[in-house]
């Protein structure tokens, strides 16, 4: 086989990004950009079917691998790449048609864009727990000039705390791994293998447990510092309210769980080593408080953004504890989950900026009657807003459902808080978005018609999966729960 | 245990306990320029820690290791960081958000969690610098808390670095090195991040006139 | 099942109803003249009154609607069903099975929602406040007289009126407080509905406190004599159904011509004494305010319940 | 012909679907949309109503559809208490459709083609509700039939007290759903089989059951607007566009009332007799409060709300004694309650519609919902007026319309409910039954109301005269609802027949052998000696009174009629202002329950120049309840936003602190 799709799944980023870097001005390119994601989307498609196909697979020696827990993950973060560069091109257009922008700001946008791509795909399929964490420090270090791109204050405030708390966290995490390594090595040796996750899991029950268990400690912090676990959420509703709407989009649609994989894949190696619930009741601790502390931030938010921030928060101390439940079913749940979040919080954020550019604000009681303005914005928020907020048929609900079941079934004590979470969610959101959406408007039309098919092709996605989820996905999805035991 | 401790290890013992006093005389200190100047000093004794271990155990990668320590923490990054001090007229004290005295006796605290934290895992480990895990803990935590209790810009970046110092010596001193393509991509991304920063500054001060952190304290609940 | 004797007790005690019923509001106003010191007038006065306004005109105000004009019928309907179902004479009434004792008091509830709607058809300030007040003493009456009902219904385990009454005629004479509270309460139910003293005042026009009069102020000519008629046949209806249930004894039953025979007398004398005891009760007492009816009707709710409840506790095992 | 009863259903539910999704191929052309879609809807409603009458008595048919969760694909089973709400959603939808074709014309708010969705969506839900067979397909059914019912409520979405009620109602609806969630979970018993079928498999603890209970009490009562969760529904019933608040109060009301008897007394398996008690005081409360709110309602639309929470607590109270009886196993009664609950669902659904629809007509004549700016539309508005009549007799719960039935039957169950083994009940449930007639006498005070202030009196607003009569396709909806009304009324033993399979179902025992019995024109469920009631005998002696005395006072004397100016005791200032207001009608209920309500009065004084008097009557679970809540969360909420300073250094010792607790406290 000549064409290697992974590699070309990693390079097309890669290359495109360089490009955009030199020639991010020119009129071409936004369809570069598109191109590229959509190259990029079609390359891990053809790496999923080969994935399918023959199994997992290693690449560059043992440094990476494609199994079916992270091809998974590769190809909703291609798919959500590539609806985001579509969405963007309109959206930048309008922001520079507002003066909000300039060339070369943009060119910084398309080639950050697409590097950003690149290391979310490197951490995703990398073998080596070290190049993870390189990989996610890289990704930070790709968005946070993306967060300050409009360089107001407010958003040299937010890239400022995402950088400092975001860099601070991926230390501890660092430390984690240094931890890892410290106790693979003993086993392992000082081959270059001692990182390799996909040794570490033969060995993983000849880890030390007290090492491990500290490992993981630091390794949940830090990256949990990314995936926005509260305390440590701090930067998450700053970066996203205040970096341009396509970012916020892939920020909270895929950074947050390109985290959380990187936690899971410890989990693994933790749970081996332990032989307890330790990692997983950690990680259900963490879940419920973020959960909690999102719920009751949503209320007092006035910037849409910014609520839905708090939104991405709250699901992601959902699917933690999912997966800190554990077993096949809250782990099926719980990449159901994730990827429903991605498709549906995304959505919203694309019909979020469009709503913003449109009114001219974030500042939600000044957004009203978006239907009014353009029916299917007004209706994608809506929809997107129900789904997110778990109402069925959307797929949000199903995974809920399965939460919810398996929790009462194995963690009673959970489900009061759970509740609790979800109600306070859905009041809130419900109040600011209702308004928003319905009622009276007197807004202009914008210069650049703005992209609605990503919006209804993500929720449609969601619709489906609630009401039928594809065989080969439920497949795919058990398998990758499988895997996490 | 109390066999005569090869030369090797009293030499890493001591350059550990050195960049731990570096880290504590850091948190005590009160003016920028030299706070730079003690984090170079620290980059200066993890590099010769490292070159020890290197020394030690023959392994290539620990002597690029050291290299780059010694280029990027000694040379590269105290230089940016002086010269973005002079560029941008940072000048004068550093002020705390809590008094010195108090910091140092939390940092001393902090010390004795960290080691209490790292002992079993010191009693597990086959290299005999394994008490270094210990020191590069507390470092790490002394960082954090110089991060936590400094209102400057510049000294939360030089907190971070020093965190990034603790790290390292975790690395070389207790496991004898990571992986080169880690410790490669580690450099790597502290080079990109300290860059990225430096244009960060700028922005910064364009917006505020000031490097004071409590300007950015705006965006709230 | 349907005897001929039946068929024939039936429309005889429909008949009876319909001819009997004014001169028991005759005989009630008589008394009550004699008990006030005043001149009475003639027992049949109701008759005359009745043929007097059947041969008048009909004069319907502009804005009188159809309902309006058919609400009369209607009401008069639900008394003549009333005092078909209501064993006066014989409890072998073929008519009773399409009501029973809940089904009456739907059938008295009927005609209220259609004379307090009738009042409101004109629009004129008294109407509406006629309506208003009827609707008030319907709901506070309502509950309380089903509440006797349900007491007699469990002493005779039936809710047949007629069940009901026979069972009640062939026990023995034993005091049972339940029965006493609830006849207390149905009689103060039964001055409620009727329009009598403490709550109303058939006598009187143009006082601020009136409620049925208030109305039917807009009838007139033969609609009015047909809700005067009907006004006649209610309390002959509420007098003969507290004569069965109280004092059960002398209506005749199933397949006895004889009894039947006596049972018109004793049905003549019973009526004459409740007639007169009734006028007697309306002057001893008061015409209260209008929001004191509350707490009397609220009183016979409340014997009523205490009767049902004082069965269950003491009787239920008798 | 091979196609079942089940598929036929499954079949009707797509093409309600199919229907709502045609709108959109033009979604802004209004007569494709109301001329032909809705009509379509409605026919489809009638064959669902008549499968529904089919498949009574007929055996119970399973199916299972390919979507779903992997490892929960949709099941649907209809069975024979399914049977019973799918022939009340058909039918009911088959008036209603007919009705809004006519009704939806300009300006409604919202895109005529969404609308339609919204709408067919609703109604396939609904049916959905009904048939599903697990809690998935259950779950996912009853969330999709809020939320198409939360978009249809905020239909006129420009007016900020509309939005704000389709918030509340949809966040109630939530909350609810997640206890009915909640109480399927129990109900599994930890066995993780979620459909239905597993739950009836599971032997519950008592414990659990009740907790079961009390979760599906709680889960369906929220959407039923029961005690103290009901405060929705007089928000969003006037607020949603009458053809919705038909639907919303006539039928789905009454899926919540399937749900609680599907739970109650299919799948939690277990009966205990506090069970009927608590049921028969929420729904006493419940149905006290409600009618006791609609009688002092200025609002048309808010009137009939309450009194749908009146009639919901009525449903309430018969679903406790069927309870009460089961857990005793007596189950002759149990059957006859559980029949009266059947029925006034089905008699609910009928003349709550038709009052529902009736205001729509009036509101579209005369642009007011305002009781105080009505008046007098019998004369413009026969139609609409004369129909309105037999809802309100049925609504007032009397004979011979279908309201009364089903009362009629409740309180014959309350009256054999002495034979319960427990003393304590017998005292208790007789003073229930007083309640209950309460509520019966002011239902009636409730709806004359209504009636007489709408359509009687004269206009009290002149541009009144205006008002036009309802046009032929909201006739037919209105004739429609009218006649079923009507049929429940006069036919009672034919369709207690049909019933009998539900109970029989449920409860082992029905109504139907002494139907049987006595023949198709008596109702006497225990025997006619006992109680009886013949509603066709009972009209046509009225009917023959009402003609034969007509005919006799007009043969023996005249039948003369003269128009005059209203006599009104000559006084002659008798403009529409001297007529009793909607809040003078219900002076006395405010005057006798007054802590009942939360009142604000403002009175005139001597010298105002515009002597003005309001009252504004509120809810005080408003202000006991919810208002608490509300205030405890927003305190949570400021609390839980310090975390969010705003300071860096801060957020980095959360950070810091975290993980040196972590260090400390978590051990493997």
């Amino acid at each position: 086989m000549t064409l290697d799709f992974f590699a070309l799944t990693l390079l097309i980023p890669l290359l495109s990004g360089i490009l955009l870097s030199f020639a991010g001005e020119r009129h071409w390119a936004p369809h570069l950009n598109i191109i590229a994601s959509a190259a990029t989307f079609l390359s891990a498609a053809g790496l999923t079917a080969e994935i399918i196909d023959q199994g997992p697979r290693f690449a560059f020696g043992e440094q990476f691998f494609i199994d079916s827990m992270n091809v998974f993950f590769v190809t909703l973060t291609a798919f959500v790449g590539m609806t985001t560069a579509i969405f963007s091109d309109p959206y930048m257009k309008n922001d520079r048609s507002h003066g909000k922008l300039t060339p070369a700001r943009l060119r910084l946008y398309k080639s950050m864009y697409q590097l950003f791509m690149c290391t979310m795909l490197v951490a995703l399929t990398t073998n080596n727990l070290g190049i993870l964490w390189v990989a996610m420090e890289a990704a930070t270090l790709t968005t946070v000039l993306l967060v300050s791109l409009y360089r107001s204050p407010a958003s040299l405030e937010a890239a400022w705390k995402y950088f400092i708390l975001c860099g601070v966290g991926i230390a501890q995490a660092l430390f984690g791994t240094i931890l890892l390594y410290f106790a693979a090595e003993r086993i392992l040796g000082e081959s270059g293998t001692a990182l390799l996750w996909s040794h570490l899991v033969e060995v993983k029950g000849q880890l030390d447990p007290t090492i491990m268990a500290l490992a993981f400690i630091f390794l949940l912090v830090g990256y949990g510092t990314k995936v926005g676990l509260a305390p440590m959420h701090n930067w998450l509703p700053d970066a996203h309210a205040e970096g341009p709407t396509p970012v916020s989009a892939v920020l909270s649609g895929l950074l947050l769980n390109v985290a959380l994989y990187a936690i899971l894949r410890c989990k693994v190696l933790a749970d081996g080593a332990l032989h307890t619930d330790f990692a997983g009741n950690l990680m259900m601790g963490f879940g419920i408080f973020t959960l909690l502390a999102a719920a009751f931030f949503l209320g007092r938010q006035r910037d849409v953004k910014r609520m839905f921030a708090y939104s991405s928060i709250e699901h992601m101390g959902i699917i933690t504890f999912a997966f800190g439940m554990g077993g096949p079913v809250a782990s099926f749940a719980g990449f159901l989950h994730m990827t429903m979040h991605s498709l549906v919080k995304s959505a919203i954020f694309f019909a979020v900026g469009h709503a913003a550019q449109k009114c001219g604000t974030q500042i939600m009681e000044d957004i009203r009657g978006l239907k009014r303005i353009n029916p299917l914005i007004g209706w994608g928020l809506m929809l997107g807003t129900l789904a997110i907020l778990g109402m069925p048929p959307f797929g949000v609900f199903a995974s809920e459902f399965m939460i919810l079941t398996h929790a009462m079934k194995f963690h009673p004590w959970a489900t009061p808080f759970l509740l609790l979470g979800l109600g306070v969610a859905f009041a809130s959101i419900l109040a600011k978005v209702q308004p928003m959406v319905f009622g009276e408007s007197e807004a202009k039309p914008l210069p650049h018609a703005p992209a609605i098919t990503p919006v209804f092709v993500h929720l449609g996605l969601a619709l489906m999966m609630g009401l039928w989820i594809p065989p080969y996905l439920s497949r795919w999805f058990l398998e990758a729960a499988r895997m996490l035991g | 245990m109390s066999q005569a401790v090869p030369l090797y290890a009293q030499l890493i013992n001591l350059l550990a306990a050195v960049i731990l006093l570096l880290g504590f005389a850091m948190l005590a200190q009160r003016r920028v320029i030299q706070l730079i100047d003690l984090f170079a000093l620290q980059g200066f004794a993890l590099f010769l820690s490292t070159l020890v271990v290197a020394v030690k155990t023959g392994q290539h990668h620990l002597f690029y290791s050291a290299g780059l320590t010694l280029v990027l923490k000694v040379i590269l990054l105290p230089w940016i960081l002086h010269r973005l001090v002079r560029k941008l007229h940072i000048k004068g004290e550093v002020e705390g958000l809590i008094n010195i005295p108090t910091t140092t006796l939390i940092g001393l605290g902090l010390v004795i969690i960290a080691f209490n934290v790292a002992t079993p895992i010191s009693q597990l480990s086959s290299t005999i610098t394994r008490g270094t895990l210990g020191i590069a803990l507390a470092t790490v935590m002394l960082a954090f808390l110089m991060m936590i209790t400094r209102k400057k810009a510049i000294t939360q970046v030089v907190g971070f670095l020093a965190m990034e110092n603790g790290l390292f010596l975790a690395a070389t001193s207790a496991t004898y090195g990571m992986p080169m393509v880690v410790e490669l991509g580690i450099a790597l991304d502290v080079l990109v991040g300290m860059v990225i920063l430096g244009v960060f500054f700028f922005q910064i001060r364009d917006q505020f006139d000031s490097l004071d952190i409590h300007h950015m304290e705006q965006l709230k609940e | 099942m349907i005897s001929l004797t039946g068929v024939l007790g039936q429309l005889f005690a429909i008949a009876l109803a319909l001819l009997l019923a004014p001169l028991l509001t005759g005989w009630v106003n008589q008394c009550r003249a004699w008990l006030q010191n005043r001149a009475a007038p003639p027992l049949l006065q109701p008759y005359y009154t009745l043929h007097k306004l059947f041969h008048k005109d009909v004069v319907l105000a502009h804005n009188a609607s159809a309902l309006f004009r058919f609400a009369p019928f209607i009401i008069f309907g639900c008394m003549v069903l009333a005092c078909a179902i209501i064993p006066s004479l014989s409890t072998d009434l073929p008519f009773a099975p399409a009501a029973d004792a809940l089904a009456l008091v739907g059938v008295f509830g009927l005609a209220r929602v259609f004379i307090a709607l009738a009042g409101m058809d004109v629009g004129t300030s008294f109407g509406t406040l006629g309506g208003r007040r009827e609707m008030l003493i319907g709901f506070l009456a309502e509950p309380a007289l089903l509440m006797v009902i349900f007491t007699m219904a469990m002493i005779a385990q039936s809710t047949s009126v007629a069940t009901i009454v026979e069972t009640l005629a062939h026990r023995e004479l034993v005091i049972y407080p339940s029965i006493a509270f609830a006849g207390i309460a149905f009689t103060m139910v039964s001055f409620a509905e009727n329009a009598r003293v403490p709550v109303d005042n058939p006598a009187t026009h143009l006082e601020l406190t009136m409620i049925h009069e208030a109305m039917i102020l807009e009838y007139s000519g033969r609609h009015l004599a047909l809700l005067e008629w009907a006004a006649s046949l209610k309390l002959y209806a509420y007098s003969c159904l507290g004569l069965a249930l109280f004092f059960p004894w002398g209506i005749a039953e199933r397949d006895n011509f004889l009894a039947l025979i006596a049972a018109l007398p004793v049905l003549l004398v019973k009526l004459v004494i409740g007639g007169a005891l009734v006028a007697l009760l309306e002057t001893i007492n008061a015409k209260m305010r209008i929001f004191r009816a509350p707490e009397f009707l609220g009183t016979a709710f409340l014997l009523a319940v205490l009767g049902l409840l004082v069965r269950l506790l003491l009787e239920s095992r008798v | 012909m091979s196609l079942l009863p089940i598929d036929s259903l499954i079949l009707a539910a797509s093409l309600w679907l199919a229907i709502g999704l045609g709108g959109l191929f033009a979604p802004r052309n209004r007569r494709y949309v109301s001329r032909i879609l809705f009509p379509l809807g409605a026919i489809v409603g009638l064959a669902v109503g008549f499968v529904g009458l089919v498949s009574l008595g007929s055996p119970v048919e399973t199916a299972t559809l390919a979507i779903g969760l992997p490892t929960l694909p949709f099941h649907l089973r209809l069975d024979n208490l399914a049977a019973v709400f799918v022939l009340l959603l058909g039918f009911a939808a088959a008036g209603i459709s007919t009705y809004a074709a006519g009704y939806f014309r300009q300006g409604e708010g919202m895109t005529p083609g969404v609308l339609n969705l919204e709408y067919h969506l609703f109604l396939a839900s609904m049916l959905m509700v009904l048939l599903a067979d697990d809690a998935y397909a259950f779950m996912v059914a009853w969330e999709t039939m809020a939320l198409s019912s939360f978009f249809l409520v905020t239909t006129d979405h420009r007016h900020e007290e509309i939005r704000r009620a389709g918030y509340l109602y949809l966040l109630v609806a939530h909350v609810g759903a997640i206890a009915i969630l909640l109480s399927f979970g129990v109900m599994t018993g930890g066995a993780g089989d979620y459909t239905f079928a597993g739950m009836r498999a599971q032997h519950l603890s008592p414990f659990w059951g009740s907790v079961a209970f009390l979760l599906a009490l709680f889960g369906f009562g929220a959407k039923a607007g029961l005690l103290p969760v009901h405060v929705w529904l007089p928000e969003a019933h006037p607020a949603a566009p009458s053809p919705v608040s038909a639907l919303m109060s006539g039928v789905m009301l009454k899926t919540a009332i399937y749900g609680l008897l599907r739970v109650s007394l299919d799948l939690v398996g277990t009966t205990l007799w506090w069970w009927g008690v608590v049921a028969l005081a929420a729904g006493l409360l419940t149905a006290l409060f409600g009618v006791l709110y609609a009688t002092v309602q200025s609002d048309m639309k808010r009137l009939l709300a309450y009194s749908s929470i009146e009639n919901i607590g009525l449903l309430v109270v018969g679903i406790g004694l069927t309870l009460l009886f089961h857990s005793y196993e007596m189950e002759a009664l149990a059957a006859l309650s559980l029949t009266a609950v059947l029925y006034h669902c089905l008699a609910h659904a009928g003349f709550k519609s038709l009052l529902f629809l009736c205001t729509g007509s009036v509101l579209h004549a005369t642009s007011q919902r305002s009781l105080g700016k009505l008046g007098g539309l019998i004369g413009p508005m026969p139609w609409v007026a004369w129909l309105a009549l037999g809802g309100v007799i049925a609504g007032a719960g009397l004979p011979p319309l279908s309201g009364f039935v089903s009362e009629w039957l409740l309180l014959q169950a309350f009256l054999f409910s002495p034979g319960l083994p427990h003393s304590w009940l017998n005292m208790i449930v007789p003073a229930a039954a007083a309640a209950v007639a309460l509520t019966a006498a002011l239902a009636g005070f409730a709806l004359v109301k209504f009636y007489g202030i709408i359509f009687l009196g004269q206009m009290r607003e002149p541009a009144l005269k205006d008002a036009h009569d309802a046009g032929p396709f909201e006739k037919t909806g209105l004739l429609w609802l009218a006649g079923l009304t009507l049929a429940l009324g006069m036919l009672p033993g034919t369709l207690i027949l049909r019933l009998d399979a539900a109970t029989r179902q449920l409860l082992g025992k029905g109504l139907a052998e002494r139907v049987v019995e006595t023949g198709w024109w008596l109702l006497a469920p225990i025997s006619p000696e006992r109680a009886s009631y013949a509603p066709v005998l009972f009209l046509l002696t009225i009917v023959a009174t009402l003609l034969f005395g007509r005919w006799i006072v007009r043969t023996l004397y005249h039948g003369r009629v003269r128009r005059g100016p209203a006599w009104d005791c000559g006084y002659h200032f008798q403009g529409p202002r001297a007529q009793d207001t909607a809040e003078g009608f219900s002076q006395p209920i405010r005057r006798i329950f007054g802590p009942m309500f939360r009142m604000t009065r403002h009175f005139p004084s001597i010298r105002d120049r515009q002597p003005i008097y309001t009252v504004k009557v509120e809810d005080h679970f408003w202000y006991w309840l919810y208002l608490p809540i509300a205030r405890v969360a927003g305190a949570v909420s400021s609390l839980i936003t310090r975390l969010q300073g705003g300071r860096i250094a801060v957020y980095l010792m959360y950070s810091f602190v975290t993980l040196i607790l972590l260090l400390l406290v978590a051990r493997p």
